[in-house]
């Protein structure tokens, strides 16, 4: 039954033979500009329909969130002078990462933050999505990513609800949209893997506020700039989705936040639905049991 | 102006997304729970020689079976594919187990059904008639064996989700859709059967409506602040409705139901209804407290200062 | 920068991981503020004076590079006494013109030059009004400006109080910091920290640079706005040094290419300037006018440019008897620039405009003149990837639907021809590090799209065609032409051919036929051919260097072997700076180019700017002028003098110094002296041209806020590359002006609802984004308020994704006299909630506004503000 | 397919014998997954080009396949840009393969209410019969002082700020030859 919930080695449990090191995110949200061009870069490479041309009036976010369309999203929160004063947040800008390195500014300066941040598919160590999906249509790969294979997918909408992030979602649209009714998400650009190539969005990236690579040197190389961080007096940056013992297994793309996760739109202590499922299914049962028990008393005296 | 971010989201958008189901799957639960229950009831008739019991439950656990499973297909979004569930056999996707359980179930259901329908037409089919008579038992207990697993499985179905209020629902939703299934065959056969043979429907539509309203409490305690999403809009409503129908349905099943066939008619629509309003009500809120990211951040937070504090 | 130019931004995010200290100084709030150490927002408008503070603050507390100030620049030359300075006349410099609005430049010469005026050259004295003289100052982007000779008075010491150094002193020292925080708004602790951190971050082992776009070119004074920045870097030693300079990031692929060889009024390739009606009535008049042979550095050599340039264009036809044809080039006479031609259009003068790539119905300034000067045209041609504004105009243009124009009234006739891209063309875009880089066609253009290459080309062979058996001398520059070109696949000039006419080569000699390596090589004699002299080394060894693409990571960080920088390939301009007098680099750290005693030679990590085998210890023989004149000190080579100008004696036509002037419309009187705004500024009063009034006129209180545009990440100039794009159009669908809550509150905005904004022009409409990126300033005792406009939508256009009003509609038209080039970023303006009138009410509701205000077509066009009343 | 190699690959089947019994990954991949390939290689031609957006000049690939573009992205190798892009650059095929983008010439005739077709050559021809006929019209010899003027200010042309510069090239020469001295780009603006 562990099997089911806790996975060390997402791959190899996925009966990859000898795959290769696991591959992942780390978005460095204190080094983001908000340009977008992950956004594009993503809809370029996966041909991924325009997703509305609403202004939503969320700062510079004109898209909202992630979804079926939108498989890299921008987070713009402003942090008006007041908030960040009261908050005791550090203001942004972020000072450099050197450890120690005593900065003529404090960033105070600006009078606000405006914080940014590239959210995707966090490529759960325990899958939710993955866990609850009725056809396999999502597959774990070799890279130990989550992909939607949209030739299998029936759209039965399992893992939209199962997402702890909100990440996956049904395409809609008009018809001739490719892939309507069809679960779709951020895939890390599996087919580029497979190339020894980038993925789109982190090779767009202007200033590498998007870096992707093997798994374990991400979280090293995050760890230490987090570190970095606070020894530069960003007291509120923190790590999220890097820690392998969190309700996920640790997120295959990680974050580098400056402010509490909620903040950015992102749940504060996700954890992978599945890890109670064999107690759900217990539970089950005994409800059934039940339900045969009751039945077979109810036929007790029962004669014509 | 720009909202100043609070702390608790990102302009008030959810977080979790809510399930893209639309009416076909809180009907397919009460639908799939009715047949489930009616294949119980119509095993027991069989055994106890109670055959206009068994008659009523199997053609109400073959309908049930089989439009739950129209209702399912239809709520693809790529219905044509609907077979690709019969791709995997997934323990991790209680949809999964689900497609097997209703894969297996149906067909002997609908045998059993087809026995009975058979038996009614008025020229009797030579052969074909005998083949389904013989194997109408069979099937039927059979059905009944896999009853059990299609009431309750749709409990975890919901549950399975990081849906607030179904996933926080998870240690009760099985017995009350159990429950509930249970109410809502019985009361089904209660209409359709005469009082002479419908003593164990009666006292399992009574147990199912007791099991399904005591849990269901049980459940609202346990579901701590996603609770309050049936306690508003239309999961309130609905859920009263339930309440108020199930719990009339049994009492009048109880003391009028047993004499007078009219009253047990009515007993038995009384619970049918609370069953269906139990399964909307229950999915409306899911999808209530999924819309609004109070139900994902504050519990998560709670849940973090916890475990900060132990 | 990270707005506008996010992929150069990553190395400044790289320099500030290094411990680098960002300042970003803005109007508002920006993607480039939040990643800032120091943001510090400042009036739109006023940055002469916070410059002028800094300078102040370097000069007052002893914080200038002296060894750099004074070996480098010409801080130590002294000036004509005749010279009177700003703060002497209240605004004004000595020679002003009160009837032509220009100034006689001769007594800010260098001391024992002001005779040479006499002469009668402007470009030399800068004595001629502009009137005459072709409507402005030579555009000098390759060189400095001419002098008669380069024999100076110094006294290094400093201390002669007709020195540059005591003048800038004298001209600094009332920007102080209370002053710059009575005209920008910026408090005077926020000030301290920009100048500690600049001064500090500069001197022998650090060095500081300077950022600019267009919200320093875009005023009435902008000019003045760069050369402030000049004068800060020369006294902290910031140019010609790694981590130096003023770097102008321009917003268009090739826009430092389309100076370089220009299509601009003014200007020949290689920043010839154009010759003008009168003044240059044979090749020998002009160069004499041009240049000096007793002036030091290369431009002494601007004949051999100049010939060759003639070679390259009428080949066997130019000939020393016929002064190589310069007789057929046009001559100006005025200012010929974009707004002017406007002007006439409107008048009925011009007959056929072609548009090329360049959409003016959005993205000039008063887009409604710029409809109405269309409408009036003959014939327009429009050669675009897509349908835009400019080209439908005369069917869905915001004026159709006010019924200020009629589709049946308008007689122009509209040619649309759609444009190859880049990927369907060869071809070198010129970036913004004056880097020229090829890009190899892809594919070939699908329907009608063509290349520019192509169009011109047969356009040119067809009208040489129709002029064959011509008898006219008007038609003989065109018939003699240099026009064959070899014809690829579509019949498409090979554009290599194009840029190896660029390049130049040998006509006659050994050499014949042979491509020239560089413009040194070039000679007066019509025996080399060059089209562009800055150019010539892009094809040496007959390679085309511009295509060169050895991976940065195989080379040095100078990265010499990707693409070709003009000139020779040097990466960083005047580099021989970035050593000290005696050619050792100023510190290890800022090592860059320096003299090998052992080799004789200048080496290092670029192609040293300077002579090659000239020690630093040379000295010229008195009297020597040209490349040879230049002593071994002498860093600035395109300097007739040889010395970075702090002080400016020629060249200009607004100053040898930067002042404070208010912009046109400003809600604030100038604090620095009665005069309010720049005399010299190119007016165009006109009722298609208003402007609202300032102080002290009245009625200025009906405009009370400062409106400025700009440009977003998402989107591109007036959106002809972006708005057709869904990906882009869906990132920012609507155009949107940002203002502070302060502000709506005190209009009743609100969040993502609608506001009217209002100028002298016209009135458009907007959703507000009410945001705390926006910061009420105080400024002169008064809380002034300023609204931000990103000017990339427009109103019709064929298939646009998104569409809305257009911010530069609001805008109005008036020049900086030296480059013609509009006070777009700065403007006065009323905000109100809500949609604004459509149909024929819009036009009466702006007039309504004119009147309250008192607007008249002289409104704004005072030259000399009268004394008196309160400053 | 064969019914026995479909039975053989039907993932049930495989969840049991291919080490992947939870049905998460090889056992559930289906044959298109199996042979997915990235466009950039199944390119025919990769080709080196410069972002036509901003000045910044940003390197980038664009990968052809047949006689259109199918991506474009960053080029690693320059020194500039090190293989980035910003959203303008990421967007460059949708800028050359935009659906909306119109490949044939536009006519509108004098007072008319809208376009209509015309042949690119004709297009071509009466353009240079009207800029003979305006420069005819308007063409200026000499000034009030007879100083020689050589020039036509009845036509004027703005832009090059986005085109090449042999473009601009070509542009200037020919205008100056015909006596256009009003040619103006986005440097001026």
């Amino acid at each position: 039954m562990s099997r089911w919930t806790r996975t060390a080695d997402p791959a190899a449990d996925a009966g990859w033979k000898n795959a290769p090191p696991r591959k992942g995110f780390f978005t460095d949200s204190s080094i983001c500009i908000g340009c977008k061009a992950c956004e594009v870069a993503c809809k370029e490479w996966n041909g991924i329909p325009e997703d509305g041309l609403e202004m939503l009036g969320m700062s510079y976010d004109n898209t909202g969130s992630l979804g079926a369309s939108t498989w890299r999203h921008v987070a713009f929160i402003e942090q008006p002078r007041r908030a960040v004063a009261a908050s005791g947040l550090t203001p942004l800008p972020v000072v450099a990462a050197r450890p120690g390195e005593n900065r003529s500014f404090d960033g105070a300066e600006t009078g606000i933050r405006w914080l940014m941040s590239s959210d995707v598919c966090k490529h759960c160590t325990n899958a939710a999505c993955l866990d609850v999906c009725p056809t396999g249509s999502l597959m774990r790969t070799e890279f130990g990513t989550v992909v939607v294979q949209d030739d299998i997918c029936n759209g039965c909408g399992y893992c939209i609800p199962a997402c702890p992030f909100g990440v996956i979602d049904r395409r809609q649209g008009p018809p001739g949209t490719r892939n309507v009714g069809i679960a779709q998400k951020c895939t890390l650009c599996y087919d580029r893997l497979g190339d020894g190539m980038t993925p789109a969005c982190a090779q767009a990236c202007p200033t590498q506020s998007i870096q992707y690579g093997d798994l374990d040197e991400l979280r090293v190389r995050a760890q230490h700039r987090v570190d970095a961080l606070h020894a530069a007096g960003v007291a509120d940056a923190q790590l999220y989705g890097a820690d392998p013992n969190d309700g996920i297994g640790g997120a295959g793309a990680f974050f580098l936040l400056l402010d509490e996760p909620e903040v950015y739109g992102l749940p504060p202590d996700p954890v992978v639905t599945t890890r109670d499922l064999p107690a759900m299914w217990r539970t089950a049962a005994i409800a059934g049991a039940t339900l045969l028990a009751g039945a077979a008393v109810a036929f007790v005296r029962a004669r014509s | 102006m720009v909202p100043p971010a609070t702390f608790a989201s990102y302009y008030g958008r959810p977080i979790v997304k809510t399930a893209p189901w639309e009416r076909d799957i809180p009907a397919y639960l009460f639908l799939g729970g009715m047949a489930a229950g009616s294949s119980l009831l119509a095993a027991g008739a069989d055994l106890r020689n109670l055959p206009e019991l068994r008659r009523v439950a199997r053609i109400g656990a073959f309908v049930g079976g089989a439009a739950g499973t129209a209702a399912l297909i239809h709520d693809l979004g790529r219905p044509m594919r609907f077979l690709n569930m019969l791709r995997t056999a997934k323990p991790t996707s209680p949809m999964s187990v689900g497609t097997w359980v209703l894969a297996a179930y149906g067909p002997l259901a609908s045998a059993a059904a087809t026995a009975e329908i058979a038996a009614m037409m008025p020229r009797r089919l030579p052969i074909a008639g005998r083949v389904l008579a013989l194997s109408a038992r069979p099937a039927g207990v059979l059905a009944a064996a896999l009853a059990p697993a299609l009431a309750a499985y749709t409990g975890v179905l919901l549950s399975d989700t990081a849906t607030p209020a179904w996933h926080a629902a998870r240690r009760e939703l099985p017995f009350v859709f159990a429950g509930s299934a249970a109410a809502s065959a019985g009361g089904l056969a209660m209409v359709g059967t005469c009082l002479e043979q419908a003593a164990p429907a009666r006292r399992m539509a009574v147990g199912g409506a007791v099991v399904a309203l005591v849990m269901e409490a049980r459940m609202e305690r346990s579901m701590g602040l996603s609770a309050e999403t049936l306690h508003a809009g239309t999961a309130k409503r609905l859920m009263n409705a339930s309440r108020a129908l199930t719990a009339g349905g049994a009492i009048g099943a109880a003391v009028f139901g047993v004499r007078n066939r009219r009253a047990a008619q009515v007993s038995g629509v009384a619970l049918l209804a609370g069953s269906v309003c139990a399964r909307f009500a229950i999915f409306e809120a899911g999808q209530q407290s999924a819309r609004d990211p109070r139900y994902t951040v504050v519990p998560q937070r709670d849940r973090l200062q916890r475990a900060a504090n132990a | 920068m990270a707005e506008c130019h996010p992929v150069g931004f990553q190395w400044v995010m790289e320099a500030k991981d290094r411990g680098a200290t960002v300042i970003h100084i803005d109007p508002r709030f920006t993607r480039t503020s939040a990643m800032a150490d120091l943001y510090v927002p400042l009036r739109a408008g006023s940055d002469i004076a916070f410059l002028g503070g800094i300078i102040n603050y370097i000069l007052s507390g002893e914080k200038y590079f002296r060894e750099y100030v004074v070996s480098y620049t010409n801080a130590a030359t002294i000036i004509s006494e005749d010279f009177q300075d700003a703060d002497q006349l209240d605004g004004f410099f000595s020679g002003f013109d009160p009837k032509t609005g220009t100034y006689d430049t001769t007594s800010w010469a260098y001391e024992g030059m002001e005779t040479a005026a006499a002469a009668g050259s402007r470009a030399v004295a800068g004595r001629q009004p502009p009137a005459q003289a072709g409507g402005g100052g030579d555009e000098l982007g390759g060189r400095g400006a001419a002098l008669p000779h380069s024999e100076v008075r110094r006294d290094e010491s400093l201390e002669d109080p007709f020195c540059v150094f005591q003048i800038l002193k004298r001209h600094y020292a009332r920007y102080t910091p209370e002053m710059v925080e009575r005209i920008c708004g910026v408090p005077p602790d926020q000030f301290a920290k920009v100048c500690e951190a600049v001064t500090a971050n500069s001197g022998r082992e650090r060095t500081t640079s300077w950022v600019y776009s267009v919200g320093w070119t875009q005023h009435s004074v902008g000019v003045q706005y760069i050369r402030g920045a000049a004068i800060i870097q020369l006294l902290l030693g910031n140019m010609g040094r790694p981590g130096g300079g003023i770097l102008a990031l321009r917003g268009h692929a090739s826009i430092q290419g389309s100076t370089d060889i220009p299509t601009l009024f003014d200007l020949l390739p290689g920043y010839l300037p154009m010759p003008k009606a009168g003044v240059h009535g044979s090749l020998d008049d002009y160069l004499t006018s041009i240049k000096s042979d007793r002036q030091k550095g290369f431009w002494t050599a601007a004949d051999t440019y100049v010939v060759s340039l003639l070679k390259a264009w009428w080949g066997d036809a130019a000939t020393p008897e016929n002064d190589f044809g310069f007789g057929w080039l046009p001559r100006i006479n005025a200012d010929h620039s974009n707004y002017q031609t406007i002007v006439d259009m409107l008048d009925g003068k011009v007959e056929g405009y072609f548009l090329l790539g360049q959409n003016p119905a959005v993205g000039s300034a008063n887009g409604k003149m710029q409809r109405l000067a269309m409408s009036r045209l003959q014939w327009l041609v429009v050669r675009d990837l897509n349908l835009i504004e400019s080209a439908t105009f005369w069917k869905d243009g915001p004026e159709i639907a006010t019924g200020e124009m009629r589709t049946e009234d308008i007689a122009t006739e509209v040619f649309f021809l759609p444009a190859a891209a880049h990927t369907e063309k060869d071809g070198t875009f010129t970036q913004t590090q004056r880097l020229l880089q090829w890009h190899h066609k892809a594919v070939e253009p699908s329907g009608d799209c063509r290349s520019e290459l192509h169009f011109f080309y047969h356009l040119g062979r067809m009208l040489r065609e129709r002029l064959e058996t011509s008898a006219l001398d008007r038609d003989l520059p065109l018939r003699q032409l240099v026009w064959e070109y070899p014809l690829l696949q579509g019949d498409e000039p090979d554009a290599e051919a194009v840029l190896r006419e660029i390049n130049g080569c040998h006509l006659s000699g050994e050499k014949a036929g042979q491509l020239l390596n560089s413009f040194v090589e070039m000679k007066a004699d019509g025996s080399t051919a060059g089209g562009c002299w800055i150019y010539t080394g892009v094809y040496s060894d007959g390679v085309n260097q511009s295509a060169r693409r050895k991976p940065g990571s195989e080379q040095s960080w100078v990265a010499p072997e990707w693409g070709w920088a003009w000139p020779m390939n040097r990466r960083i301009l005047y580099n021989r700076a970035s050593a000290d007098p005696a050619g050792r680099p100023w510190s290890e750290r800022k090592a860059y180019v320096w003299w090998d005693e052992a080799a004789g030679k200048w080496t290092g990590h670029d192609v040293p700017d300077f002579q090659a085998t000239k020690a630093p210890t040379f000295r010229p023989e008195p009297g020597i002028g040209g490349p040879d004149g230049l002593a071994g000190d002498d860093p600035f080579i395109m300097q007739s003098d040889g010395k970075g100008w702090l002080y400016a004696p020629s060249g200009l036509l607004d100053g040898p110094l930067p002042v404070h002037y208010e912009p046109i419309e400003s809600p604030l009187r100038n604090a620095m002296h009665t005069q309010q705004s720049n005399p010299t500024r190119e007016m165009f009063p006109r009722t298609e041209n208003l402007s609202s009034p300032s102080p002290p006129d009245l009625g200025a209180e009906v405009f009370p806020y400062v409106v400025t545009t700009y440009r977003l990440t998402e989107h591109h100039t007036a959106g002809g590359m972006s708005r057709w794009s869904p990906y882009l159009a869906e990132l920012q669908p609507e155009f949107f002006c940002e203002v502070s809550p302060e502000l709506a509150a005190e209009r009743g905005l609100e969040h993502l609802g609608w506001a009217t904004i209002v100028t002298a022009r016209t009135a458009i409409e907007a959703r507000v984004l009410v945001t705390d990126r926006l910061t009420p300033l105080t400024v002169g005792g008064r809380v002034i308020h300023q609204i931000g406009l990103p000017y990339h939508w427009g109103v019709g256009g064929g298939g646009a994704i998104v569409s809305g009003d257009s911010a530069n509609d609001l805008m109005g038209v008036s020049l900086d006299p030296n480059v013609h080039i509009q006070e777009s970023k700065a403007a006065a303006c009323d905000i109100q909630p809500g949609r604004r009138p459509t149909g024929a009410a819009l036009p009466r509701f702006v007039e309504a506004y004119r009147q309250r205000a008192g607007l008249s077509v002289d409104t704004g066009t005072t030259r000399i503000t009268p004394p008196g009343d309160g400053t | 397919m064969s019914i026995r190699t479909r039975v053989r690959r039907w993932p049930v089947l495989r969840q049991l014998t291919s080490g992947d019994p939870l049905g998460r990954g090889t056992a559930v991949r289906s044959a298109q997954t199996e042979h997915m390939m990235p466009r950039t290689r199944t390119a025919d031609r990769v080709i080196k080009s410069i972002c036509p957006y901003c000045a910044v000049g940003c390197g980038q690939r664009v990968y052809v396949k047949g006689d259109r573009v199918v991506q474009i992205e960053g080029d690693p190798d320059s020194p500039i840009s090190r293989g980035r892009l910003c959203p303008k650059g990421a967007a460059s095929e949708q800028l050359v393969n935009s659906p909306g983008r119109v490949t044939t010439v536009k006519y509108r005739r004098p007072y008319g209410t809208d376009w209509e077709d015309l042949p690119l050559d004709r297009a071509m021809e009466m353009i240079a019969d009207r800029v003979l006929a305006s420069r005819e019209r308007t063409w200026e010899d000499a000034d009030e002082h007879g100083r020689g003027l050589h020039r036509t200010l009845g036509i004027a042309s703005l832009g090059g700020a986005t085109l090449d510069n042999e473009e601009n090239y070509l542009i200037k020469k020919l205008f100056t030859a015909i006596g256009v001295v009003q040619v103006e780009n986005q440097a001026r603006i």
